[in-house]
Order: structure tokens, then sequence, then C-alpha cells
């Protein structure tokens, strides 16, 4: 079956597929007419942008390399960057010309261009021959061959970092740092963190100096480049004096059109603030964040998708910053399904006595929607928020009864699951409505909202008649049950056998004998011998320890704890910020090194 | 802080184009992110992704991803907006960056990958710069050279730029988010206001200008007298060329302008604003037969204005049909690839009030396994004239070395935004 | 995509809109038509239901043949509307022309429900008598259909498809050997009753075989190799397990290995069907020798196809000729790292099946560094853990080499690992009190190193609550000496200082911890805890969100603070040994 | 049996699709999804069998258009290879050396083809000459239906798509 296009521009060079194709291209590459030359390394590229292997033309294409048609010596870079690799022996040949192309070309874009490219040749070999052009293009006159070296000695690291302490590249770089030019101190910047973060160690000691280039920097230089000094700033342990002085510069970065600024704005002064000891420039500075985090959620979908991780990170660490913005974290109808999750999230966090109403009132319509996840989390937020603040708790409880009413049957599981929650919070409180939920009993058929249910049945199995057929329901699948619901129905059997042993004997044996005969789970074993030698030796004691009492649940524990949180803070805007983890549980290698003042 | 390396998808995931910038990451990394894209609805996907110690950050554009892979604890949010600023080079370049584009332009693709990216630390994002040493047209001469702006202070704007006339054109533009709950209580509303500028000025002029800003004029007071309006903006955002370390200390807001178009600041205020337009919907349906629509427009803004092509969307069922209307003015129209009525109105003036009625017939069968969409009553509108806010340019100065004479225009216009009336039923 | 969705919404509506208008019942074919298209790019198509009914019921032959198509397209079994056509599906397949009558049955036989099978079987029964074998192969096949439906009409089919075996059309043939080859997998019994005919089969398929060409079923310079594999596949239905039609068919099918050309796929389709029926009947020892010299020939095709089905073969057959499975052990190894993952998934089964007590050591050792190497793909890393613990517990030599090889399984995957491997290898060292402080040992040191691999973490967390006193004790560490592996003693608080780093990590599972609270537990019995750093551990959990973990962090503090120290001791005693039978009944459920 | 007969172009649009055991909605779009992401993931030179969940997809590349049938375990993988083949020599011979668009604009008489070739994902006819012939007496029917109303709607349903779906050709 054939399909007909039309060809133009370079799209034509992707149906030349035919058999004798390398071949041809071959010729090509070798022929004396410069255009047929060009013709076939575009060829070449086309099909190494498709996939295709064409590392045999390597000699072949290499002999382009001294073109002075710049766009032509591009490609051919490009095409040694793709295959230095697998032609190791072959990469030895084009070192020479990278090396005049890289010291005494007069364009200093074929210069910059031939470091550049140098540098992804991650060949061993060749690295030596990179350090003494290398070497000279740190000092060269043209600024965009010094930042270009800049990011070079941070690859040259990467492959060799043995070779480029010998060299003493790494304090050349710190010199860089006192550069006229804004963009080399930037690239220096980033290679500088680069490298300490390869190493583990701080190889920048920023000492008041640098301290300062960085700053004038930051005002010069492009917007990402203002991002590496921010990200470098942000990692910079500063005495409070600095902290404050620095953070008064870092605020007018909030202002900046380009996200990636804001958010290493954000996060530099988010850290600072936890040093700086002048409590009204806390203040100041704190309010200064709150615009610029709500602007970022009139940005596209996936920028406000980073931004809602951190600002989940932010509300916990200084809930104070957007305590009066409930309303910017309601759920729009197009918003995307990602963020609505995030800004539940939020609105949880953000719910407060003087809010609540309408934050309740949002999570019933969410939980009317559509898409299943949001309605789940919907459901679950109403009962955090009733753990969250007690007065509000009665409120809550009402919203989940409404739901559960709707008998939609995950609707149901969610609330069963956020309302055993709620008991354990406010004990003899809401055990009203155990009736609501024991109508849907049946209905349940996940694990956890039956660990749930059934938690419930043996917590309040003096209040519940039909507590023992409830159990005994459950148990007849006992063994096709998950972990999860077999111990809490062991846990709930064994509870109601101490509240009423009266007709219960036969079915506390049951379980028991289900939990330790019939499976081959170790812990449920464990637990099962547990109550089994507990109860035959005295009953009495059995339920001294069974029933004893147990401490409430407390309103923090959706939080995270502290370190973990001081640490995401650190990363406020990177990806360990975005997982809610810290780098070290997501990155093999890497460290996350701190710059220590150096005076 | 990098991205490892970058990739272009299609629509089904079939890599494009691709730039190894690290070398940590397999080229073949992109497969895997594809499977797992396959397995979930790709648009519930996450826009940071973990897969087997791998991040990938990814953007949708038109029928196009832009992926980031990085197998370090790299900056996300630059991540993102790096490939945002690639596709804003790239449509700069190619005008509509989709499939087409990218297969014809791949060896210019190749060079601004190379030139905008190094190491997987962004470099130059500046399409006008950009365009002066990587273009479309082949250039056979030797000496095509990093143009000074590449590592300037004023990395935007190139030298020794002429105009024969002088001028600037300033458009306020003001948009109005606004969310209304189905009880009719506004939940959230906000104008996000934008100063767009297309600057045809010569040499390297310094630019200043002057807003009814509150916290300047505050500070101005006394001189100036109290009967100017004052503006309280939340929050403002500025392009890279205006200087923040100034704005910061006294709220000058002072910058050489980029040559031609750009947007020079943006700004949020968070204030009740009233509703500019105002509906009501009554609806009565009447399942596996018919769908009846009462739809009421209300106009709040000032008598004197007018709102231009107001078209009102009401979302209706999805599979309805046989549609009739009866408005008492503009043209109603059944949209279904919109699930919706459009009612436009070409004209509405201030305070007044509209009416239509709608009537569907519905299947007798209905559709298997779904659950109902309740999507909003959307709005768009424009009033020229007027900005919600009240905001005005005081002055816009302009001074050149040269000392040209130049022409600053103004106007101002007020749009919706994300404009959203929840539905009742 | 947007665009596309724009297009069919604007379309359907004008389609839902003429639907509703009477006079346009004409258009109602081609809307149908589209809609069809609009469900085949995933579109709900709902609303066109009740028109495909009515365009069933037109009297055209046109109009019926798109509503037929429709029918099959846009509704199925599921669809409640699917009722209502019944009557009409009855006239139909009473109509006197063949061709709606065909009609008919193709979207029975593609779209009937339980209750339309129990309505229309009778129907369907008849026309696999009718004189035209164009109705009469359409029958047969919709026949398969209802008795996937309802397994109880299969006396209603069975003495009619046994007839149609004589008939002398390829296509009511095919349908009919398809259909006693289905009845034959739902009702074994009738396996006697068929076995009436196989010289019939055999003649037939022997026709195929020695045909000259044939021009209406030549494929490839083959007769008919559809015909063929179904006969053949009836036939090693029919012969597995029944001595005398082995036998019988014994000629028949060495003439087919012989006269199937293997050049092209046709033929190999023949040959592989052949190849699986010899190995699973009782064959001669010629013929079998056939078969596996065709495998070989199979294994080392340069097709990947043909390696495909030689490995799935060999799969199959493994009851029957492990030692013919063993010649070709290192071909099947390689396909282990081939670039495919279906042959590699394939070769997998494979060696699993190959694993002996003679050779496990060194196959296991093969299997365990290349379990270390393949990172990339992680459903085929977590089939091939599953594989090597099961051959580990099936055939290990000894209890060390048994305890050491598992748990360097959960060092590199235990987060792959079935929860039956870590129970498994808990009950092992339980009942073998001579292994007790070594496998305690080597699971501490184990875990020292590696934190991240859950399977692991919570053996090894079992094991040290179990068995902790061997680790803190002289006489414990020399106990554990195993060849020239020595341990040495460790403190208490090593044990407890472990526990808690685990505890502390951000993404400790609860079920981790849950272990954690119990070995702790059972420590207050085996260690002094001079230091109350367990106890510590023990109440650390009591205000936990997870109901498991604060019931278990409570009960085990009052436990522990209880005056009654001889009901804690008693508790926390040694768990008694489990019975083994429970776990090879595991293990055999577990293939 | 087959339970599920996909035709797919290489830039992963359906172009044919016929179910032989049912789904709920949902899962057939999960079900074309998934296959249509293996299928097209596997270079020329891997077999052609993927088992997917608890089914074998045997597929088959001719020029743009995949060809796929989801089918038991146990099916004989190459007879299915025959099968799919059989249906592309059948469609050549009918439509004349076939081509994707021919598919696209007569989807229907690809689906009439399919329905003499198959039913309940059993093969029905082994013969071309069978299959050809009694689809054109079918269609010759139709005509005659066509010509006392007076309407081609054969072609006028082709038009119609032509005109109001915009297909466009890959």
């Amino acid at each position: 079956m054939s399909s007909k296009k039309s060809q133009k521009g370079d799209a034509k060079y992707f149906t030349t597929t035919k058999k004798g194709e390398i071949h041809e291209l071959r010729s090509d590459l070798n022929s004396l007419d410069k255009n047929k030359v060009k013709d076939a390394i575009k060829k070449v590229i086309a099909a190494m942008t498709v996939g295709k292997d064409v590392s045999m033309l390597f000699a072949d294409v290499i002999k382009s390399m001294g073109t002075e048609n710049i766009e032509l010596k591009k490609l051919v870079y490009l095409y040694i960057i793709n295959y230095a690799r697998s032609q190791p022996e072959k990469a030895i040949l084009v070192v020479n010309t990278f090396q005049k192309d890289a010291r005494i070309h007069p364009n200093p874009l074929v210069r910059a261009l031939a470091i550049r490219t140098m540098g992804c040749i991650r060949v061993d070999r060749i690295t030596e021959y990179l350090c003494d052009p290398l070497a000279s293009a740190l000092t060269d006159k043209d600024p965009y061959v010094r930042k270009t070296a800049a990011v070079c000695v941070a690859k040259l690291y990467d492959i060799n970092s043995e070779l480029v302490e010998e060299r003493g590249f790494v304090e050349r770089l710190r010199n860089l740092i006192s550069d006229p030019n804004p963009m080399v101190v930037a690239n220096a910047v980033a290679a500088l963190t680069e490298i300490s973060e390869l190493s583990g160690k701080d190889k920048f000691g920023i000492n008041s100096s640098t301290r300062q280039k960085l700053l004038t920097a930051l005002n010069e230089c492009t917007e990402w480049g203002q991002v590496f000094i921010l990200d470098a700033l942000a990692k910079y342990e500063p005495s409070p004096k600095d902290a404050e002085s620095i953070a008064e510069r870092v605020a007018a970065r909030l202002q900046h059109a380009n996200s990636a600024v804001v958010m290493s704005a954000v996060k530099v002064i988010m850290n600072y603030l936890d040093v700086i000891e002048d409590q009204s420039l806390v203040r100041t500075l704190s309010r200064k964040l709150a615009p610029p985090l709500v602007t970022l959620l009139s940005s596209k979908p996936e920028i406000q998708y980073i931004a809602l991780r951190n600002i989940f990170l932010i509300v916990q660490r200084r809930p104070e910053i957007l305590q009066n913005e409930v309303r910017v974290f309601f759920c729009k109808y197009n918003d995307a399904p990602y963020v609505k999750l995030e800004k539940l999230e939020i609105l949880i966090k953000l719910a407060s006595d003087k809010n609540v109403d309408q934050v309740l009132m949002e999570f019933k319509e969410y939980a009317q929607e559509v898409d299943i996840d949001f309605v789940r989390k919907a459901v679950s937020a109403v009962g955090r928020v009733a753990i969250k603040l007690d007065s509000t708790a009665d409120r809550c409880v009402n919203v989940l009864l409404d739901l559960i009413r709707l008998k939609v049957d995950y609707v149901v599981q969610e609330a069963v699951i956020v309302i055993k929650d709620i008991f354990r919070r406010y004990p003899n409180r809401f055990e009203r409505v155990i009736v609501d939920l024991c109508e849907n009993l049946e209905t349940l058929d996940e694990p956890e909202a039956k660990a749930s249910m059934i938690w419930i049945v043996g917590e309040y199995a003096e209040r519940i008649d039909d507590a023992p057929e409830r159990l005994e329901f459950f148990m007849e699948s006992f063994n096709d049950e998950s972990a999860l619901v077999q111990l809490q129905l062991l846990t709930a059997t064994v509870k109601l056998f101490l509240k009423r042993p009266d007709g219960t004997q036969d079915l506390v044996k049951k379980v028991l004998e289900l939990a330790t005969e019939n499976t081959d789970n170790p812990d449920l074993r464990d637990r099962g011998y547990v109550y089994w030698r507990l109860l035959s030796a005295d009953p009495a004691v059995a339920k001294e320890v069974v029933l004893t009492e147990k401490p409430v649940i407390s309103d923090d524990t959706f939080l995270f704890e502290r370190p973990l949180l001081d640490s995401l803070i650190a990363n406020i805007g990177s990806l360990a910020s975005v997982y809610h983890k810290p780098p070290e549980q997501f990155v093999k290698s890497g460290h996350a090194t701190k710059f220590t003042a150096g005076g | 802080m990098s991205i490892s390396a970058l990739f272009i998808l299609d629509q089904k995931g079939k890599v494009l184009i691709s730039r190894n910038y690290k070398g940590d990451v397999s080229m073949s990394a992109a497969d895997k992110y594809v499977q797992e894209m396959n397995k979930q609805e790709s648009f519930l996907m996450s826009p940071i992704t973990s897969i087997e110690g791998i991040t990938y950050a990814c953007i949708a554009h038109e029928n196009l991803y832009l992926m980031g892979a990085t197998k370090r604890n790299s900056n996300a949010m630059l991540m993102i907006s790096f490939l945002y600023s690639c596709v804003k080079v790239f449509e700069g370049y190619f005008k509509k960056l989709e499939e087409e584009s990218i297969r014809d332009n791949f060896v210019i693709i190749y060079e601004l990958l190379d030139e905008m990216m190094d190491f997987g630390f962004p470099q130059s994002t500046e399409e006008k710069i950009l365009k002066d040493y990587i273009c479309v047209m082949e250039k056979h001469i030797v000496d095509v050279r990093p143009p000074t702006a590449v590592t300037n202070v004023v990395s935007w704007r190139a030298e020794g730029i002429k105009h024969k006339k002088n001028e600037v054109f300033l458009d306020v533009v003001e948009k109005l988010n606004l969310l209304v709950s189905n009880n009719g209580t506004v939940l959230h509303s906000e104008i996000l206001g934008c100063l767009k500028m297309k600057s045809y000025l010569s040499g390297m002029p310094e630019l200043k200008l002057g807003l009814n800003d509150k916290l300047v004029l505050q500070q101005r007071q006394r001189r100036l007298g109290s009967r100017v309006k004052m503006v309280e903006m939340d929050d403002i955002r500025f392009h890279q060329c205006v200087r923040l370390a100034r704005f910061e200390n006294d709220r000058t807001i002072s910058f050489i302008p980029p040559d031609g178009e750009f947007e020079l600041m943006s700004y949020r205020l968070d204030t009740k604003v009233r509703p500019l337009i105002w509906i009501e919907a009554h609806v009565e349906p009447h399942s596996h037969s018919r769908i009846e629509y009462m739809i009421k427009a209300k106009s709040e803004f000032k008598r004197r204005s007018t709102a231009n092509n107001v078209e009102i969307y009401i979302p209706v069922p999805p599979d309805c049909d046989s549609p009739s209307f009866k408005a008492s003015i503009g043209t109603v129209k059944y949209v279904p690839e919109d699930n919706a009525i459009m009612w436009s109105i070409k004209q509405f003036h201030g305070q007044k009030e509209y009416l239509m009625r709608a009537h569907f017939g519905l299947p007798s069968i209905s559709q298997e396994e779904t659950k109902v969409e309740k999507p909003p009553i959307r709005v768009k509108f424009e009033i020229p004239y007027f900005t919600v806010s009240g905001i005005q340019v005081r002055y816009l100065k302009i001074i050149d070395k040269s000392g040209y004479a130049a022409l600053p225009w103004v106007r101002y216009i007020t749009q919706n935004g994300d404009y959203q009336l929840r539905m009742a039923v | 995509m947007a665009e596309e969705r724009a297009v069919i919404a604007k379309e359907c509506a004008l389609i839902r809109t003429a639907f509703k208008d009477d006079r346009k019942s004409d258009c109602r074919h081609r809307n149908v038509a589209k809609l069809m298209y609009v469900d085949m790019l995933g579109y709900p198509t709902h609303f066109g239901q009740m028109e495909v009914l009515k365009l069933i019921a037109a009297p055209s032959f046109s109009e019926k043949r798109v509503g037929y198509l429709a029918l099959g397209v846009l509704l199925d079994e599921r669809t409640e509307v699917l009722m209502l056509v019944t009557q009409s599906l009855k006239n139909d397949l009473h109509h006197s022309n063949p061709y709606i009558v065909g009609l008919a049955l193709s979207a029975l036989g593609n779209v009937a429900s339980d209750d339309i099978s129990r309505d229309l079987a009778r129907e369907i029964e008849k026309l696999m008598r009718n004189s035209n074998p164009y109705i009469r192969k359409k029958a047969t096949l919709c026949a398969i259909r209802m008795l996937r439906k309802v397994p109880e009409l299969l006396e209603e089919f069975m003495h009619c498809s046994l007839n149609l075996l004589e008939d002398k059309s390829h296509g009511p043939l095919l349908g009919a050997v398809s259909l006693i080859s289905y009845i034959v997998d739902l009702d074994r019994k009738v396996k006697r009753k068929v076995r009436k005919h196989v010289p019939k089969l055999i003649s037939t398929l022997r026709q195929l075989v020695l045909s000259s060409y044939d021009p209406d079923h030549d494929i490839a310079g083959v007769t008919d190799p559809f015909l063929q594999v179904k006969i053949i596949c009836l036939l090693r239905k029919l012969a597995s397990d029944h001595t005398s039609t082995s036998d019988e068919i014994n000629d028949v099918l060495a003439q087919v290995a012989t006269n199937t050309e293997s050049t092209k796929n046709p033929g190999n389709a023949i040959l592989y069907e052949c190849v699986q029926t010899i190995m699973s009947v009782e064959a001669e020892a010629s013929l079998r020798v056939l078969a596996i010299n065709i495998l070989g020939r199979f294994l080392i095709n340069r097709d990947n196809n043909i390696r495909y089905v030689a490995l799935n073969t060999l799969c199959k057959a493994e009851r029957v000729d492990a030692q013919a499975i063993q010649r070709h052990r290192n071909t099947i190894v390689d396909c282990l790292k081939d670039v495919d993952p279906s042959i590699r998934k394939r070769a997998l089964d494979l060696v699993y099946i190959l694993v002996n007590k003679s050779n496990v050591r060194a196959l296991v050792r093969e299997l365990l560094s290349f379990l270390a190497l393949s990172s990339s793909d992680v459903e085929f890393k977590a089939q091939l853990t599953d594989k090597i613990c099961i051959v580990v517990e099936r055939y290990s030599p000894n209890k060390y080499w048994h305890v050491q090889t598992i748990i360097k399984v959960l060092e590199v995957a235990g987060n792959l690992v079935q929860e039956r491997t870590a129970s498994n290898l808990i009950v092992l060292v339980m009942n073998e009190p001579e292994i007790h402080s070594y496998a305690v040992y080597k699971l501490y040191n184990s875990l020292v190193e590696c934190t991240s691999q859950a399977s692991l973490v919570r053996v090894a967390t079992w094991c040290i609550g179990e068995f902790g006193e061997y680790l803190v004790s002289k006489d414990g560490a020399d106990a554990a000496t195993y060849k020239d592996q020595r341990f040495s003693q460790i403190e208490e608080s090593d044990v407890t200082n472990l526990f808690n780093r685990i505890l502390k990590m951000h993404d400790c599972p609860a079920k981790t911890r849950g272990y954690i609270l119990t070995a702790c537990l059972k420590l207050t019995g085996r260690f002094s805890d001079d230091s109350g750093e367990i106890r510590e551990i023990i109440s650390s959990h009591s205000d936990h969100i997870s109901l498991e973990l604060q019931q278990r962090s409570c009960e085990y503090d009052c436990l522990d603070k209880h005056e009654n120290d001889e009901i804690r001791k008693k508790v926390v005693g040694p768990m008694p040994s489990v019975r083994t039978e429970t776990i090879e009944s595991d293990e055999s459920s577990a293939e | 049996m087959i339970h599920f007969f996909y035709l797919m172009s290489r830039q992963g649009k359906g172009r044919l699709a016929k179910w032989y055991t049912s789904f709920p909605p949902k899962q057939k779009s999960s079900m074309k999804r998934e296959i249509s992401g293996l299928v097209s993931a596997r270079s020329s030179k891997l077999c052609n069998f993927i088992e997917f969940r608890e089914y074998k997809i045997v597929y088959k590349r001719y020029a743009s258009l995949y060809f796929i049938a989801m089918c038991d375990m146990d099916d004989n993988e190459l007879l299915t290879l025959e099968v799919i083949h059989l249906y592309v020599e059948i469609l050549d011979r009918y439509f004349g050396n076939v081509c994707e668009l021919d598919l696209i604009f007569n989807f229907q008489e690809a689906y009439f083809i399919l329905d003499e070739l198959l039913i309940n994902g059993e093969l029905q006819e082994s013969s071309k000459k069978n299959i050809l012939g009694v689809c054109a007496v079918q269609d010759s029917m139709e005509d005659k239906d066509h010509k006392e109303e007076s309407i081609p709607t054969r072609l006028s349903v082709q038009k119609a798509i032509e005109r109001n779906f915009g297909i466009s050709v890959p």
C-alpha cells in the first residue's frame, strides 16, 4: 500500500531509504562539488535524526571538518558528537582540526564552537588534547568564547575530574567570577555549582568580594544567568547581616517575567528568612513573596503545577504568607487535572475558621465532578479539614454525610476511610454517624475502605448490635483479602470477643486459626500468635493490652516532619520540591552541597 | 540544574528530533516515557514524571510534545520555562511549530538547540538576537560572528538600529478573570493587565514610563494634588529589559527596549470587581426526551461604555439534537464541537438586560458508563477605551543620545479572561 | 486531534438532528455508515443504536446490509437494545434470499448474547443443514458463538457438526472442524464420540497434503493450510492421553512432517502445528526424532517469527521431552539476551523449565548475573526474578545455598519479588534450626548494606526479631559459621540504630514499620534492652495515622510495661514452626 | 480465535476496528491505545508477536498500514499471519492495487469483506475466489436497490465523508 506525500525543504531527505543509500552518500561525501558534499552531509544528519546508524561514514564526513562554511562545520561537529564514542580510534583523527579551530581561528564563533564540541566528545583519549585549547579559551579576548569555555570546564570535570584539578581549571573558573562580562560570570557560576555537586565539595568559596560580584552580575546577565546565580546564592549559608542585604537585593527579581527567575528568588528568600534576625524585615520580605507566587498561577499549566507543589511547602513552613489568598486556589473547570489535585491540597492547608464555609462548599462541588481521582481527593479533603480544625468538625461531618447519601461507591469508600480518622481525632463525638456507615458496608470493595469499616465495627462493637454478624460477613472471604484487611479483621474480632465474650468464642477461634495456620504471611502469623498466646494466658491481661487507651491522633498528621520540610525548602523549584522527596531519595550520584562563607 | 537531553515528539510519541546535552541519559529514554504515556491517559500525566530514575519534564504544544530528561535534582521550573522559551524561539523562526516545520528545518533546529543550551545550561533564548547569527537563509560567508548582544549587558537589543520614523505604540490590555459559584456568589475575581509595546526607535534609547501607580503617587501626592486616580497593583512582572533594582528602589520603570514587539510588563490586581457581564441560567431537563434553557444576560458596566463582540457560551448535553432558539437580541448558534450554545451580541451597551430561550431534543438511549460533566457558562467580550482597574499611562519619556523626537501612542482595552459562571444543574 | 474532534462533533450533531426528522429517513443508512467511522475513531455513537434496528427491519438489501454491519460494529452483546433485534433476526434467518440470511448469520455470529443464543439456537441448527454451503459455513461458526455464550447448547449442535465433517466444501468443513474443536474443549466426554470420525479426518488431511495444485485453496504452494492446521489441532486434542488414536494418526503426522515445505510461512504454520501435536501425543520414537529435528532447525532459523514459535513449542513440550530441550540449552540461554522482548520472554519460560537438580547452580548463577545487568525492562526483570526464586526453591541442593541465593535476589530485586518469595524464605529458615544463626547474620549484613529493597528489609527484620539473640552473642556468631563464611557478634545498639535508620526514611512503608514493631516486641525477650531504645521504638508509633501501627504500638507498649512479666515472656517466645504442606501446596498453585 | 481485528496507519490512526469479544468502551480505547503503542514501537527486525495481557498480538505491516489481530495465547501465530495475509490479498484484488486511501473512503467494503472472512474471530472461508464472488453478488444487489431509488449510495457515503469529515490523507 502506498501513500504519497509532497516533499519540500529538508523533508525530502527522510524519504531516501533505498538499499544503496550508504554507498551513494559515501561517494557524494567525497565529491569535489561542494554543494553535493553539503547535501550529502545534510542527508547523513537527517538519517541520524530518524535513528538510522550512519556511523560507518565517519571517515568520509570528517573530511569536511576544515570547511569555512559555518553551517556545514556545525553539522560535521554534530555528527562527531554523536558517533565519536562508538569510533574512539577514528575520533583521534579530528583532534588536530579541533585544536586549530579552537586556538587560532579568527572567528570567535568557530573558536567557541570547537571548544563546545570537544567537551561533548566523551572519549577519554581526546580529553587530554582539550586542556591546552581550553586554557587559552578561558582567557580569550572574546566573551563569547570565555562563556563557552567556562561551561566546558564542567564538561571536562564530568569526564575526568582529576585532570581538571591537576590543571587548576577550578581555580581559573573561580577567577572568571570577576570577569567584566556578566554572561561569563553566570556560566562560571553554573559550572562551579555543577562541579561542587559532582564532587560533593564546595568548590565555590564564596567570599565578600565574590558575593558582591554575583549581585552585580545578577542585575546584568540574561534571565537564565540570573537563575544560575540565584540557585548558587540559595546554597550559600550567609551570616544574618549578609542574609539581610542579599535578600533585599534579590527581592527585585520577584518582578521578573521569567518564572524560573521568580521561583529561584523565592528560594533564596525563603532560605534566608530563617537566618535574618530583624523581624520587621522578615515580615516585609514574607509579604513580598505572596504576590509573585499567586501570579504564577496565571501561567501555563505546567508552571502552575510546579508553583503549586512549592506553594504547598511554603504554606506549611510559613502559613502567614498566603493565608488571605484562599480564593485563588479554587479550581476552575478547565484547570488541568494535575493542577486541580494540587490546588485541593493547598486549600486544605489554607482552610481556617474564617474561610471554612466557602472551602467546604467548594469541596462539595468538586466531589460531584467527573474525574474520579479528583472526586476522591475532594471527599478526603473534607475529612482532613475536620481533623485539622476542631471547630469545623461538625460542619465537615455533615458534608460527608451528604456525600455518602449520594451512594456513589467510590465516594462512600473515601468517606469511610476519612471518617475513621475523624473518630480517632474526636472520640465520643460523632459516633451517631456509624448507622449511616453501616448501611453501606456491603458495597465496600477496596482494601483500605474495608479495613477502616472493620476497625469501626471492632472499635464500637458494644454499640453495633450485629457486630458479630458483620465481622463474620467479612471473614468468609478472609483468604482472598489483602493483608491490610486481614490484620484489621484479626484485631477487630479479638476486640469484639474481649468486649462481648458471649457467643463470640467461635468467631475469635476461627480468625485465630485463619491467621496462624492458613496463611503464608509471617507478619499476620505473628500477630495471630500474639493474640492467641495472650488470650490463652490471661484474658484479663489481654483485655488490658488490646483495649489499651490510644492517644488521640494529632491535627498535624498530614504534615511533613521538620527535617524533611527543611530539606525540601532548601530545594525550592527543583525536582525534589516537585516530588516532595529529598534529592538523595531519587538521585543516585551527585550531592547537595552547601556553600559556606569563605570570609 | 540541567536538562541532559531534549526531545521533540509527535502526537504519538515518536521522536522527531533530539539533542543529547550531557550523555548520562540514553536516547532511548524517550521510549520509556512514551510507553508510560500510552499506559495512562496522556492529559492526566503530570508534567514532571519519574520513570526508573530518570525525570521527564514535558510540555504539550499543538500536536507536539517538548520533553527534557535528567537524572539529577534539576531545577524543574527552569526545565519547563526553557521548553517554553524553545517554543517561542521556534515560532519566531518558523511561524508555526509543528511536525512539518520541524522536518523541514531540522538543520536550523540543531543549530538553535546548540546555541540555546550548553551542557544543559540555558544560554541565549532571545529570538531576535539569535536571528543575527543563525539564519534561515543559508549564509556561505565566513564571518558570521556572535553579535555582541549575546554576551552584553543589553542582551536583547542589537546596536546600530535605525528607523526612519521613531514611534512607540503602547497597548494597555486588561483581562478580567471571574469565577462564580452555582448559587451566584463571586468566588474569585482578578484583573490581569499587560502593557504590550511596539517599539520602532533608533539607536539605544532610554525609556521611562509613568503610571498612576499608588505607591509612586503617594510619595508625590503633595506635588500633584489628589485629583489623579490611583491604582494599587498586587504584583508586577517586567520584561528583562526593565531595571528591576531601580524599580525596587524608587518604582521607576526605566529600560532600553528591544526592537519591535514585546511585552513590557504584566500586573495583577486581586480586587473585588463587579462582574461586567452577568448571566443567569434556568435549565429544565426531561431526560430521554428534551431539555429547555432560559438565559438572562445583564451588562453591569457604565451606560456610556459598550462591550463589543460579546459571546456567551451555555453548555448543553453532548448528545442533544434538533436545536431551536428565540432571543431578544443577537444571534444564537448551536456549537456541537464545544457542546454549547453560543449567543453572540455584536454590541452590548451598558446597563441593559436581554433574554434568550433554547430547546433541544435528547436521544432515547443514553451513553454507557459516563458521568455528566458540568462545564461552566463562559463569556467573551471586549470593551474598548476602558480599563477595569483604572490604570493610566501618565507619561512615556524617550531619550536617545542622538536627540530625536519620538511619539508614543497609547490605547486601552478590557477583555474577558477566564470568565466562568458555574451552572446550577 | 482537536480539529478532528470538532469536525466529528459537528457532523454528529447534524446526524442526530436528521435521525429525529422523519422526512430524512432515506438518509438513514448513509448516516449510520458515517457513525461506524465515528465509532472507529473512538467517539460515542449511542444515539444511533435505534436507527441501526430500523435499518435491519427495512425491506431493501442495501439497508439491511448496512444495518447488520452496523449491528456488529456499533452494538455488542452488552447493549441493552440488542434484545429488540431478535425478531428481525429470526425473520431474516428464514428469508428466501440467501445473502440476507448470510447477513443475519454474520451479525449473529459476532454479537449474539446469552438470551439471543437461547432464542435462536434452533434456527441455527437447521441452517447448518441448509443445502447452500454459504449458509452452512456461516451457521456453523455462529454455533461456536452460541456455545461460547451458552455451553448447555452443546447437545443441540453435536450431531449436526459431526455430519458436516463429510462436507465437500472447504468452508463448512473448516467451520465444522473449528466447532468440534471447541466442543471438545468444552466437554472432554464427547471426545469418545468424535474419535469415531478420526479416519475421516485423517483421510481429509492426507488428501490435502498430497493433493496437486488446487487453484481455489492454494496458498504459496500449500493446499488450504488453514484447514490442515485446524484438522491437525483437532487430532491433537483427540489423541492426547489416548493411545489408540495416537497410533492411528502417527502415519499422517509423519506424512505432514515430511511432505510439507518449510521455506514459506504457510508450510511452517503447518509444521509448527504438527510438531506441537507430535510432542503432545504418544508418538513413535522415529516421529519424535523428526519433530525434534524440525524444532532444531526452527531454533537456529534467521527469521525471528520461526525462532519465537520454536521456543513456544518447546515450552509446551516440556512434559514429554526434557532431554530434547536440554540439547538446545545454550541456544535458549542466548535467547535471553535477544533484543526482541517477545523472544526473551519465551526463552525465560523455557530456561525455567530447563533447570533441574544437576544444573541448578550453574544456571542460577548465570541468571543472577543476568538479573544484575538487565536494568531496562522492569517487567522482564520481575518475571526473571520470579523464575529464579521458584527454581531455587524447587531444586536447591542445600539450605545454605538456598538462603544465600534468595538473599542475593532480594538484594538486587527486592522491590520486584512476589510476597511469596519473602514468606517462603522465612518459613524455610524458621523450620531449620541449624541455619537460624547463619541466616540471621547473613540477612543482618545485607540489610546494613541495603535498606532500599522492601522485601529484603522485611525478611531481614522478621529474622532479626525472631532470632536476634544469635546476633548479640559469641556463641551465636560461632554457630553461624558455614564453610569459609564467618561472622562477628554485634551490639544490641547496632540493631536498634539500624531499625531507627529505616524508620527515619521518608518513604518507609507502613508494612515495613509494622514488621519492625513486631520485631522489637520479640526482641524485648531476646535482648537486655538496658538502654530502653527498643521500648522507644515500640512506643514511637502510638499516635500514628495508620490503624495497624497505632494498634501495635499501643498494645506492645502496654504489654512491655505490664507488671505481669510472665505473660510477656510467653507472648514473645519463639514462634512455632510452620507445617510445610501449606508451603508446598502454595508452590504448586503458584505455577 | 481472534478477539480483535485492527487496522492502523503508521501514524497510529485507526482505519478499521472489529471486536469479536465485547469489552466496556473505556477498556476498548485503552487496549487500542496500548496495542498501537506496542506495535508501532517495534522495529521491523523483531518478530511479529507480542504478548499482551492474557492475549497475543499478531501483527504485520504492509507499507503504511499495520494489520493487527489480538488472539488467544495458544493460537497458531504463523497461521494467524496467513489469515491477515489472506485478507490483504482479497482487499488488493477487490480494489485493484489497494492503498490506504481505498480503505479510508470505502471502509464499509473493507468491513463487508471482513465479515465474509471471519465470524466470531474464526476463519470461515479460505478461498479468495469464493469471497470475492459473494462480495460481487452482494454489491450488485445493492446497486440494483439503488437504481430503484436512483441514489448511488455507496458513492455518496464516500463523498459525504470526504466532504464532511475533511479526512486528512496521511
